[in-house]
């Protein structure tokens, strides 16, 4: 183990897709990702919060290698991981895993449950089937599945228990890391609340960090230490989960909270409603992405991108952050 | 009068022999003008009964029903030519995912013209004039450009306000609002739903708002239904419902959100599934997940009883002190 | 829409570009060289085979030749039959009013008979009407279509006696051929009879070649059909109260159209070879047995002409599909 | 049709738990047998493949023996038949029953082999295509295009015009025939397949490009081959015939269903067993394989399960 607590360390990364745009026309650019940075300490949760088209999922492709990035620094636990060498990101591979949205898709229909778990051991260990075997085993009682579930078919199961799959299946490499991309978002309330247990028991058994991908503010603010609120592909708000949910500084992380439904009256906020609608990322608007939407809009919010900023005890990217 | 009467609902698919029950003895009113929320997990019926409402359920399914009756006239016994002149303009229904609703091939002009024509008709223009203003009253911009435009090229809050748009087209007294937000962005969620409300209010219709969040319930609605596994197991007000809820389901439902949980490590769970098509307890749903319950609820079913509040299926309701904490928590309105 | 087109052709072109470097080949992968394999057993004295490889530039580089046969076929000119010694286009101009005719009359038929038969067999799913349905298109799709011929024959013409064996048109007739097409010419030629001759000539050609496009354009509607009854649209339709006639025939049918009529473009490639086995049978004159007699013969540039013209002639209404297939289907047309 | 969608996976995968659950063999013949068309499809091919695997033992006679005293000898329960004979004799004199069990052999060993060659070489072209992307998928998918454009019983009549009349180049040129539909089939499942969370879960897992090509994604993309193929074997079967009825598939005297009928047209009037046996035979063969891969595919198809 290193000593410094920060697992991973993630400055300026930006991503950037050219689109075709027509048959005779330019190749146009999405920043998909874009001047994005943030320290995740070993053991903590690091919640990603935005609706579709923010970046989050463009996000979890770079810090799980799936993808390189265009710009920008990824350390994990000392080791450069955006600009690494073929051979280098095979050795990190284990260590950062991932846990999806949809429970249906996430688990290939033709292998059974045990093989499902034990793929990772294959490419990156040299055990005997029979170890592999039993650390899978023992991988499905960790997360609450009976060891008759080995030989089985993911279709045989309901979407809470593939979810419980798809987790043992991140953790069997041991990983320090794990990217969970809306990982309770399909399921039934009661479902959601055994799956959120037992990613923070898991938690604390392992010492293994979350980045948790959500849009839903209720499961984030249960889970996460540190949040981050992206729009359009840039990071507008960035601190301590208390200081974002008691005291938040962006007007599109306001128009979030308030327009999360809450059961409990107390805990509604003003009513807040965005106007209109996301902007296309194929057309940002210029200065702040935001300022089409928002109630406190100024000229130059029109033409000046708001950089992030420390705006009393955590950070917020907005000209008029004081003032509201 | 109730607007919507239903008494003992059942829909079956399936064979005779071993039929999949997807709703079970549904008892449920809905009052002219008001906003009813219908909350339940997957698998609780509560889209099959919008669908039985409307007349969609198709053979091999079957509905019947004691009491299915709108604004005093039986749905069941009506010529089906006189029940489908009621849909889209007495009752209309908007759905899920606004992206596959709407028909590919055809503009939101067809789309708008071909409803108004068929239950109201008048001249092409008339009715165009008449599309273009229900545009205006789901708040698009720029309605007469989106006139022309075809669903793909509609993000999915704007497909959803041509649905709605479609649905009051013809001033519905009742309006089945089936999971209407579920597939939109939160931001988008919050101006549909306003949006609904305010329809609601100006012209004074019924509206169903069935959704698995409790959340939209608890902000919306006056009087919420709790369904589980194809019964109805608590009928009340959404005051009442949510800060004493007198069903042990109701009540483990609400305890398992996480905004119920501030500053808990674990949050509350209901143990177990959701009963599969085939393998019903003999007694109570809930029973094997009941943390309540005896050893009645395991051999007798109960009946949906009339409460205080409304209405509980259970032998042994809770009484408001014995509710989970988490749920007391919460202030009444 | 435009760039839709364009971005087709930009896709077709290339397609054609193989079909002639293919059809180019074809005549250099023929084992020996062609001169020597036309000459057949007989063998050929050494001046006129020196002769003959010098007049079809076989002793010059590939791609000259290549260039060399593009360039002439660009300009008509497809070379000469070794039989005949007639121009190949001109041959196949003189044949292929007779092949045009043939598959145009199968193609009606089948869809005539198969979109129908594919949508009552879907509204009525799981009845007696779509069993038999299914059952029947099934066979139809499994049927040998020189088979079938040979039934239909048996049956009709030689048991019943009703229509004709073979030819286009009895040869009492003798209409002059202004279109080539035997339906028009015998109508323009006035005289009594001969127009219903050549119907009676062209009715089992017609249902040999046209079964296996309808049984499979009744099979691909009934599933269309049905893929596209199962859809939201088509629920939401029935809850604004539109009559079943109105969301069957206006909102599922055009929906279900689209992969319909993709079908049909792939028939056409069907119906050309379909006709290579019904004109031989029927004495047909058309392009399908020009073909299989000049590959008996070894005729090679009527083969290698022949096939280019079949090619193109598909990539070309395969072209008119697909554009088609834009102005039905609104998404594809607004896509960038 | 209307059967809720969100209910069901859960509610079925509960039923599951209760008992033991099926192995997806016994669960895919569980739903095939459903179909009794495909049933009755099955039952046939197996009857065509004892009869091609034991044509020696169950043919009466040698299928090329030429008996010249009982030339267009009747089948045995008409006037004239003789029970030597069972479906009579053609025209030299060679038993019909003899001549089309045999032609069994040869039917069924097209199609086996067309198809194993169309199959395999198609799936390492479409996977490679769908993997690659780029410049080698757009090479690999023009190239099939042209191999489209062609139509198909043309394109065989031109390979066999290049190779020579022939059963074995029959063979050949209805797998190059056959080859751009599993090419096609294959990378288009392929990359439905790709774009699915699981396959990225393998590659976060560390999987090679080999790996998540044959072990993570081919075996997802089988269901609907092996259904083309069943229905392949089909086709094959009938363009082989078409091949041989034009003179240029077997050349006589090989017993091969379709160069059977190909002068019958001359005994239309005198002998129907000639031209009606050997295409019963064809048909009833090309029927079975499609009511099978019908069977199949709506056995395999989870769209149409439930």
């Amino acid at each position: 183990m290193t000593d410094t607590p920060q697992l991973l360390q993630v400055e300026a990364l930006a991503k950037h897709y050219p689109v075709s745009t027509g048959f005779f026309k330019p190749r146009a650019l999405v920043r998909a990702l874009d001047g994005v940075s943030f320290q995740l300490d070993a053991g903590k949760t690091l919640a990603v919060v935005g609706e579709s088209g923010c970046g989050k999922t463009t996000l979890a492709r770079q810090i799980t290698m799936i993808e390189t990035p265009t710009a920008g620094l990824m350390r994990l636990d000392g080791t450069d991981i955006a600009s690494a060498s073929a051979e280098t990101l095979k050795r990190m591979r284990p260590q950062v895993q991932m846990v999806f949205q949809n429970p249906y898709a996430s688990l290939n229909p033709r292998k059974r449950i045990g093989s499902i778990l034990e793929e990772p051991l294959i490419i990156h260990t040299t055990l005997s089937p029979a170890g592999r075997g039993e650390k899978a085993r023992a991988m499905m009682a960790r997360v609450g599945l009976r060891p008759e579930h080995y030989g089985r078919y993911p279709h045989m199961f309901s979407g809470g228990q593939r979810q419980r799959i798809a987790i043992a299946r991140a953790l069997m490499t041991d990983p320090k890391l794990v990217v969970a991309d809306e990982p309770v978002s399909a399921l039934d309330v009661s479902i959601q609340a055994q799956v959120l247990n037992l990613l923070m028991d898991l938690q604390q058994e392992t010492g293994v960090a979350y980045i948790f991908v959500s849009h839903n503010l209720a499961v984030v603010e249960h889970i996460a230490d540190e949040v981050l609120v992206m729009y359009l592909g840039r990071v507008v708000e960035q601190g301590p989960k208390r200081m974002i949910f008691d005291s938040p500084r962006h007007p599109y992380t306001q128009a979030l909270l308030s327009a999360t439904p809450r059961v409990d009256v107390v805990q509604r906020k003003a009513r807040f409603i965005a106007r209109g609608e996301l902007p296309s990322p194929l057309d940002p608007p210029p200065g702040c992405a935001f300022h089409r939407r928002c109630p406190h809009t100024i000229d130059r919010c029109k033409q000046q991108v708001p950089e992030l900023r420390m705006i009393g005890s955590h950070l917020a990217a907005c000209h008029r952050a004081e003032e509201i | 009068m109730a607007l919507l009467e239903i008494k003992n609902l059942s829909v079956h698919f399936g064979s005779e022999k071993s039929p999949m029950i997807a709703v079970d003895g549904l008892d449920l009113n809905v009052e002219q003008g008001e906003v009813l929320g219908i909350v339940g997990e997957s698998g609780s019926g509560k889209s099959v009964t919008s669908l039985a409402l409307m007349g969609l359920i198709d053979a091999p399914g079957r509905v019947s029903a004691d009491v299915l009756k709108f604004d005093g006239r039986d749905l069941l016994r009506m010529p089906v030519r006189e029940r489908r002149a009621m849909l889209g303009r007495d009752i209309a229904m908007i759905f899920q995912d606004p992206g596959t609703t709407l028909n590919p091939c055809f503009t939101v002009e067809n789309h708008l013209v071909e409803t108004l024509a068929v239950h109201e008709g008048g001249s092409r223009k008339a009715l165009r004039a008449r599309a273009l203003e229900l545009l205006q009253q789901v708040e698009i911009p720029d309605p007469s450009r989106r006139l022309e435009a075809y669903p793909h090229q509609l993000s999915g809050g704007m497909s959803q306000r041509v649905m709605i748009a479609l649905a009051i087209a013809c001033n519905p007294r009742l309006l089945i609002a089936d999971e209407p937000t579920t597939a939109l962005d939160v931001t988008v969620q919050a101006q549909v739903l306003d949006l609904l409300l305010r329809l609601h209010r100006e012209r004074g219709m019924g509206l169903m708002l069935i959704t698995h969040d409790l959340g939209v319930i608890a902000e919306t609605a006056q009087r919420v239904v709790v369904m589980y596994a194809g019964q109805v197991m608590e009928i009340g007000t959404v005051p009442e419902i949510f800060t004493r809820p007198q069903h042990p389901y109701t009540a483990a439902l609400m305890s398992a959100l996480p905004e119920n949980n501030v500053g808990r490590q674990r949050l509350q769970t209901i143990a177990g599934v959701v009963p599969g098509a085939y393998d019903r307890p003999r007694g109570c749903l809930l029973a094997p997940r009941c943390t309540y319950a005896e050893d009645r609820c395991h051999t007798e079913r109960p009946a949906l009883n009339r409460a205080a509040h409304g209405a509980v299926r259970c032998f042994f309701p809770l009484a408001a002190a014995s509710a989970p904490a988490s749920a007391a928590n919460a202030t009444p309105t | 829409m435009i760039s839709y087109i364009l971005r087709r052709l930009g896709v077709v072109l290339p397609t054609f570009i193989g079909i002639t470097v293919l059809v180019f080949a074809l005549i250099h992968m023929i084992p020996g060289d062609p001169v020597e394999a036309m000459s057949g057993e007989r063998g050929m004295e050494p001046e006129r085979y020196a002769r003959l490889i010098a007049e079809y530039g076989l002793d010059r580089p590939l791609p000259v030749q290549y260039a060399d046969y593009v360039f002439k076929a660009a300009h008509g000119n497809l070379g000469r039959s070794i039989v005949t010694q007639e121009s190949v286009l001109t041959e196949f101009v003189d044949r292929f009013p007779a092949t045009l005719e043939l598959s145009a009359c199968a193609i009606v038929f089948a869809l005539c008979l198969g979109i129908p038969a594919g949508m009552i067999a879907a509204l009525k799913r799981n009845t007696p009407v779509d069993y038999g349905v299914m059952g029947v298109s099934l066979a139809g799709y499994s049927m040998p279509i020189f088979w079938w011929a040979l039934l239909l024959i048996l049956f009709f013409s030689v048991h019943l006696g009703w229509t004709p064996v073979s030819g286009r048109i009895a040869i009492e007739y003798d209409p002059v051929r202004v279109t080539g097409l035997m339906l028009i010419d015998s109508l323009l030629s006035g005289e009594e009879g001969a127009f219903a001759s050549a119907v009676s000539h062209l009715i089992l050609p017609t249902i040999a070649l046209g079964t296996i496009p309808l049984a499979t354009l009744a099979r691909m509607t009934r599933s269309a059909m049905l893929e596209v009854l199962g859809e939201d649209y088509v629920r939401a339709a029935r809850a604004r109260g539109l009559s079943p006639l109105r969301v069957v025939g206006r909102h599922a049918l055009r929906n279900a159209l689209i992969p319909v009529v993709t079908v049909i473009g792939l028939q056409v490639g069907t119906l050309l070879a379909g006709a290579i086995l019904t004109e031989t049978i029927f004495s047909w004159p058309g392009i399908g047995k020009w073909m299989v007699e000049a590959i008996h013969r070894r005729d090679y540039p009527v083969v290698q002409g022949g096939i280019l013209l079949s090619a193109t002639l598909v990539i070309f209404v395969n072209l008119i599909v697909d554009v088609l297939y834009g102005v039905i289907n609104p998404r594809i047309r607004h896509t960038r | 049709m209307t059967t809720p969608t969100s209910s069901n996976p859960a509610a079925a995968s509960e039923e599951f738990q209760l008992t033991a659950p099926p192995s997806p063999l016994r669960e895919l013949w569980r739903d095939f047998r459903r179909n009794k068309g495909a049933v009755v499809g099955l039952a046939l091919v197996i009857t065509y493949l004892l009869l091609a695997i034991f044509a020696n033992v169950v043919a009466p006679h040698s299928p090329i023996e030429q008996y010249r005293d009982a030339i267009l000898t009747p089948p045995s329960w008409e006037e004239g038949g003789s029970l030597d004979f069972l479906l009579g004799t053609d025209a030299v004199g060679r038993d019909m029953l003899s001549r089309l069990i045999f032609g069994t052999r040869l039917s069924l060993s097209i199609g086996l082999i067309s198809v194993t060659l169309s199959l395999s070489i198609g799936i390492v072209l479409g996977l490679t295509a769908a993997f690659a992307g780029g410049k080698i998928e757009t090479a690999i998918m023009r190239l099939m295009d042209v191999l489209l454009a062609l139509p198909s019983l043309l394109l065989a009549v031109a390979v066999i015009a290049i190779l020579g009349p022939g059963l074995a180049n029959a063979m050949y040129a209805i797998a190059i025939v056959r080859l751009p539909g599993f090419v096609r089939l294959t990378r288009a499942t392929a990359i439905s397949e790709l774009s699915k969370d699981y396959v990225l879960a393998s590659r976060i897992a560390g999987a090679g490009k080999l790996r998540l090509m044959f072990i993570t994604v081919l075996p997802n993309c089988l269901a609907p081959l092996i259904v083309q193929a069943t229905l392949g074997f089909s086709t094959a079967i009938l363009d082989a015939a078409a091949l041989g009825f034009l003179g240029l598939g077997a050349q006589p005297p090989t017993p091969e269903w379709g160069s059977m009928l190909s002068g019958a047209l001359e005994f239309i009037q005198r002998a129907w067993w000639v031209v009606s046996l050997p295409g019963i035979a064809i048909l009833f063969a090309v029927l079975a394989f499609n009511l099978m891969g019908d069977g199949l595919r709506d056995a395999l198809d989870p769209k149409l399960k439930r």
